[in-house]
């Protein structure tokens, strides 16, 4: 088991939009836009960066060109020599490694509010067909509906509940939480994060199998579960 | 897409589905400062958290010391009326208050409303103050931007006050004032946090003082923060919350002192009509013309549907 | 009413930003917009600048000039972490960032799987019948029946077939019910900040001719700008 | 001394034994071990902190080229740098309670801030007015969900009836919330899973091992 069978995992339905996204956008002769949030690594940035390494194949394939505007937090000059390596060794893999070049991963600021300021102006000018946009906070919304106006197709990241309701109505499709975690963990296909992914889910069985005990229990007078919890 | 909709004539559905934002935005502009400039006063419900917040807070005592989490400038804007109004409830009440800061414009909106110390400057709240009595040092302190570092810090606080603060913002030791005897979170009676995030990393309070210590943890919540407070609230490490500046205005309306919160009662609802209004327009332009369109488009692209 | 030089001077010219910045609806660049913008990035730098340094004194220097020279430590870590800004050296600062993830993973870990799944667990273990009271009633069969299935629409790992695929479905409805909640409720908030920021611009009174004023000098200098071609040169 | 920082497993020690110190305090009462966590607590706050000078510098640099270069807009990055410097020598030296040093963070940071997350309100009325369309079944609950709870949210509406009230207590106590918490759980024990994954030293990214 350590090596071998890999756990099985649901490909999500947001690769399929991210593939007819780049596809499109390379139709429109335009490029592609993505980010992958402004915090150093956590869970999210981490599985981001496996869907900027898979667009940035697909986009090499074509001969189109993935622009990331990076920055927003001082944790993401940590993250950016990872994703500019993660970059070009996409274009590498795909025998197009003369395409890559990094004035198209600008480092726009640390500050937030400049870096929010410098993505649009991205936006803006160089009109991309289709946009990424990666964990952000309440400036995502910001970006979904400038790319919006300059006709760009909208994916977004859900990073916490309240910006997937503002997204889910925004965006042309909204990654959902865990769903881009399973996403990145997908394209990756290194098996100890699917075998994460499969943790949270045995942590979800094993809450599902509590509550549905427990409120049997309590219907019976027991409140063995809750006591258990208590601890 | 737009190349089509350039090419046929008007049409009523059309227009509906498709406005210029610009406008919309202009719209939000008028409505707002006009009804700003012409108030009308409602009655308003109180909500459940609201009268689980109130019921917390009225049974302050006067030796009582409540930690007070400042709100930036931005979430005080959001939750102002429930800021101005609890801090009047705490004067009332004759509570101990401890100021706590984690960015750099808390300070300021705390003096907006308490005054400021140093200067003499007056606040919102000065005047009841003055009638009650309730003063720099023997009544509040001030400590300033001492929740910086993170997770870090919430636990030193919580476990190792004495250990971590030694004086007010202004440099004055805090020894011989009513914090002297404060060891940890255990001697607070109640914290109050104005305008975060629980739930994204801001739980910090929440789960090193009123997890661990069992401290009564309120929350002043903006918007984006009010479902999250809802499920500490059903875990008990929340024990109520004010809902935005609805929530605000409902406890202006409860203690009966009106302020910023009832004076923006008619906005919030022209605001919300407003835009009920233009989700009704849109889908009635889609059901009317976008969709066909749309079906169309996809007919002539090859009959691909997704 | 008398108004001091202060007060008023911070209302113009938090009037004069405001309305700088929001000629961004004019969807294009304008040296109004330019010049607010790095007014306020330069000068909330400059605040946390102050503010770091103020904490990094109190909290890190004056305990050792107490004579706590354990923080000393901290001195010498926080050099390590500048190590970061030539590439040359930046394995230096893997140490002190090695401590600081240790150390704040040890914090957060224990508190965070009783707040975020302990305790939100035994909330969800309520009575599915509450004699009486039919709405708690129907709000309890709806949490617990809802909860349950939203957690299937999460499983990522399990393939999605039989009546997993039918309770994941039902979950995604009951998500986008609760979404709808949420994004109610975040308009709430966003039109509270917006109203209450239109109010700290119109209040006291005094403030409204300079509101308007202000607002229609910004608009339509930058609207005249825009016909005569100057955006593009000063924006 | 180089090979040493390169080193996996020293720094996933270094990661361990961190972590047991503050962890251990919890489980058993010694009270030197809890001095020590404390002082490892206040340590951790100062170095995270000192963060920002790399920030600072990055910026300052990069505005500073930009300013060099004439690059398109240097004079408003030109002005940025002298305001970063201006304010912190004010604050600096007159303190941070001193009117020079408190004038611009209210005229100008507290303002700014505000209108910029004001900002997201008319996005937000955009997207709605563009996009909240009842394409299928979701979108329709979506929608619908929204509407009635926005519905009850404006004060007026109950003055003329009171169902709207119900609902959105009702779809606030449980929708919302239930699906808040889903969110929550997935969302930590993903974040817990990924610091087990880093003390067992199987992401080297977060410490910086990578690049």
């Amino acid at each position: 088991m350590r090596r071998g069978k890999l756990p099985y995992l649901r490909r999500v339905l947001a690769l399929d939009v991210i593939e007819d996204a780049v596809g499109r956008s390379t139709e429109m002769g335009r490029p592609i836009l993505e980010s992958y949030g402004t915090v150093a690594f956590d869970q999210f940035v981490i599985a981001s960066l496996s869907t900027l390494s898979y667009v940035a194949r697909l986009a090499a394939k074509v001969d189109n060109r993935v622009i990331v505007p990076i920055g927003g937090n001082p944790g993401s000059m940590i993250t950016r020599p990872v994703a500019v390596d993660i970059v070009k060794s996409a274009y590498e893999a795909e025998g197009k490694g003369e395409l890559f070049n990094e004035n198209d991963m600008p480092f726009l600021s640390y500050e937030f509010f400049s870096f929010a300021a410098g993505y649009v102006g991205l936006i803006l000018r160089e009109r991309p067909g289709a946009v990424i946009v990666g964990p952000e906070t309440a400036d995502a919304l910001m970006y979904v509906e400038e790319a919006n106006a300059v006709g760009a197709l909208t994916i977004a990241t859900g990073y916490y509940i309240a910006n997937v309701a503002v997204l889910a109505c925004a965006a042309n499709y909204v990654m959902i939480g865990e769903e881009a975690l399973a996403a990145g963990a997908y394209l990756s296909k290194e098996q100890s994060r699917i075998t994460s992914l499969r943790t949270v889910d045995i942590f979800k069985f094993l809450a599902i199998v509590l509550v549905v005990v427990g409120v049997i229990l309590v219907q019976l007078k027991n409140n063995f579960i809750i006591d258990l919890l208590s601890i | 897409m737009k190349n089509m909709v350039e090419k046929e004539g008007f049409n009523l559905f059309k227009a509906m589905a498709y406005i210029d934002r610009k406008y919309l935005f202009l719209m939000v502009f008028i409505i707002t400062i006009g009804s700003l400039l012409f108030p009308i006063s409602i009655p308003i419900q109180i909500g459940k958290n609201t009268n689980l917040y109130y019921s917390y807070l009225s049974k302050l005592k006067s030796t009582d010391i409540v930690m007070w989490k400042g709100a930036t400038f931005r979430s005080y804007m959001e939750v102002k009326s429930g800021y101005i109004a609890t801090l009047r409830v705490i004067i009332e009440k004759g509570a101990k208050l401890v100021a706590m800061y984690d960015e750099g414009d808390q300070q300021s909106v705390f003096q907006m409303v308490m005054g400021n110390p140093s200067t003499g400057a007056s606040g919102i709240l000065t005047s009841l103050m003055e009638q009650k009595n309730y003063k720099y040092w023997d009544n509040y302190i001030d400590l300033g931007m001492v929740l910086l570092g993170g997770e870090a810090t919430y636990v030193s606080l919580a476990r190792n006050f004495q250990g971590y603060i030694h004086n007010d913002y202004a440099g004055r030791p805090i020894q011989g004032s009513f914090l002297e005897n404060v060891n940890g979170a255990a001697d607070f009676a109640m914290i109050i946090d104005s305008g975060p995030l629980a739930g994204i990393g801001g739980d910090f309070l929440g789960r090193h003082f009123a997890m661990d210590y069992k401290v009564v943890y309120l929350g002043n919540m903006i918007g984006v923060g009010i479902a999250p407070t809802q499920t500490y609230i059903e875990t008990g490490i929340v024990k109520g919350m004010l809902e935005s500046g609805r929530g605000g205005a409902e406890l202006e309306y409860l203690i009966g002192a009106p302020g910023p919160g009832l004076a923006a009662l008619n906005v919030m609802t022209l605001g919300h009509y407003y835009f009920i209004a233009l989700i009704i327009i849109g889908n009635i332009g889609y059901f009317g013309w976008e969709r066909k369109a749309r079906r169309e488009e996809e007919i002539r692209a090859g009959g691909q549907k997704k | 009413m008398i108004v001091s030089t202060y007060d008023f001077t911070v209302a113009i010219v938090a009037i004069f930003i405001t309305w700088s910045l929001y000629t961004q609806f004019l969807g294009k660049p304008t040296p109004f917009r330019s010049l607010a913008e790095n007014a306020y990035i330069g000068v909330g730098m400059g605040m946390v600048t102050v503010i770091n340094i103020w904490y990094m004194w109190t909290e890190g220097i004056s305990p050792i000039l107490r004579g706590e020279y354990w923080m000393l430590l901290a001195i010498i870590l926080s050099i390590m972490m500048f190590s970061r800004i030539i590439p040359k050296y930046n394995y230096i600062a893997r140490v002190p960032l090695a401590i600081a993830v240790g150390t704040s993973l040890g914090l957060a870990l224990r508190t965070q799987i009783n707040s975020n799944f302990i305790l939100q667990v035994k909330a969800m273990i309520i009575p599915l019948w509450v004699d009486g009271n039919l709405y708690q009633t129907i709000s309890n069969l709806t949490n617990i029946i809802g909860g349950l299935l939203l957690i299937t629409f999460f499983i990522y790992t399990t393939e999605q077939k039989g009546p997993l695929k039918h309770s994941s479905q039902l979950g995604e409805y009951v998500l986008y019910i609760g979404l709808g909640t949420l994004f109610a409720q975040t308009f709430m908030g966003r039109l509270s900040m917006f109203t209450g920021y239109m109010q700290q611009i119109t209040d006291p009174q005094w403030k409204i001719p300079y509101t308007i004023g202000i607002a229609l000098l910004v608009f339509a200098a930058s609207i005249i700008m825009d016909r005569r071609g100057l955006l593009e040169k000063y924006g | 001394m180089s090979s040493l920082f390169r080193r996996k497993d020293i720094m996933i020690t270094i990661v361990a034994f961190c972590f047991g110190l503050v962890i251990v305090p919890y489980f058993f009462d010694i009270k030197e071990l809890n001095t020590y966590a404390n002082n490892l607590s206040k340590i951790v706050a100062v170095v995270t902190t000192s963060a920002f000078v790399i920030s600072l510098y990055a910026q300052s640099r990069r505005n500073l080229i930009m300013v060099r270069q004439r690059s398109k807009g240097w004079p408003y990055q030109g002005f940025q740098l002298i305001i970063v410097f201006l304010i912190a020598a004010v604050g600096l030296i007159l303190g941070q309670a001193s009117l020079p040093y408190k004038w611009p963070i209210e005229a100008i940071q507290m303002s700014g801030s505000t209108v910029f997350y004001s900002i997201a309100t008319f996005y937000m009325i955009s997207a709605g007015a563009r996009a909240f369309r009842a394409r299928n079944t979701k979108a329709l609950l979506f929608l619908l969900s929204a509407v009635l709870v926005m519905l009850a949210q404006a004060p007026m509406t109950e003055l003329y009836m009171s169902w709207p009230a119900t609902i959105r207590a009702f779809l606030g106590d449980t929708f919302g919330k239930t699906a808040t918490r889903i969110f929550a759980i997935g969302l930590a024990i993903s974040g817990i899973v990924l610091g087990v994954r880093t003390l067992l030293g199987k992401e080297p990214a977060t410490l910086g091992l990578q690049g």
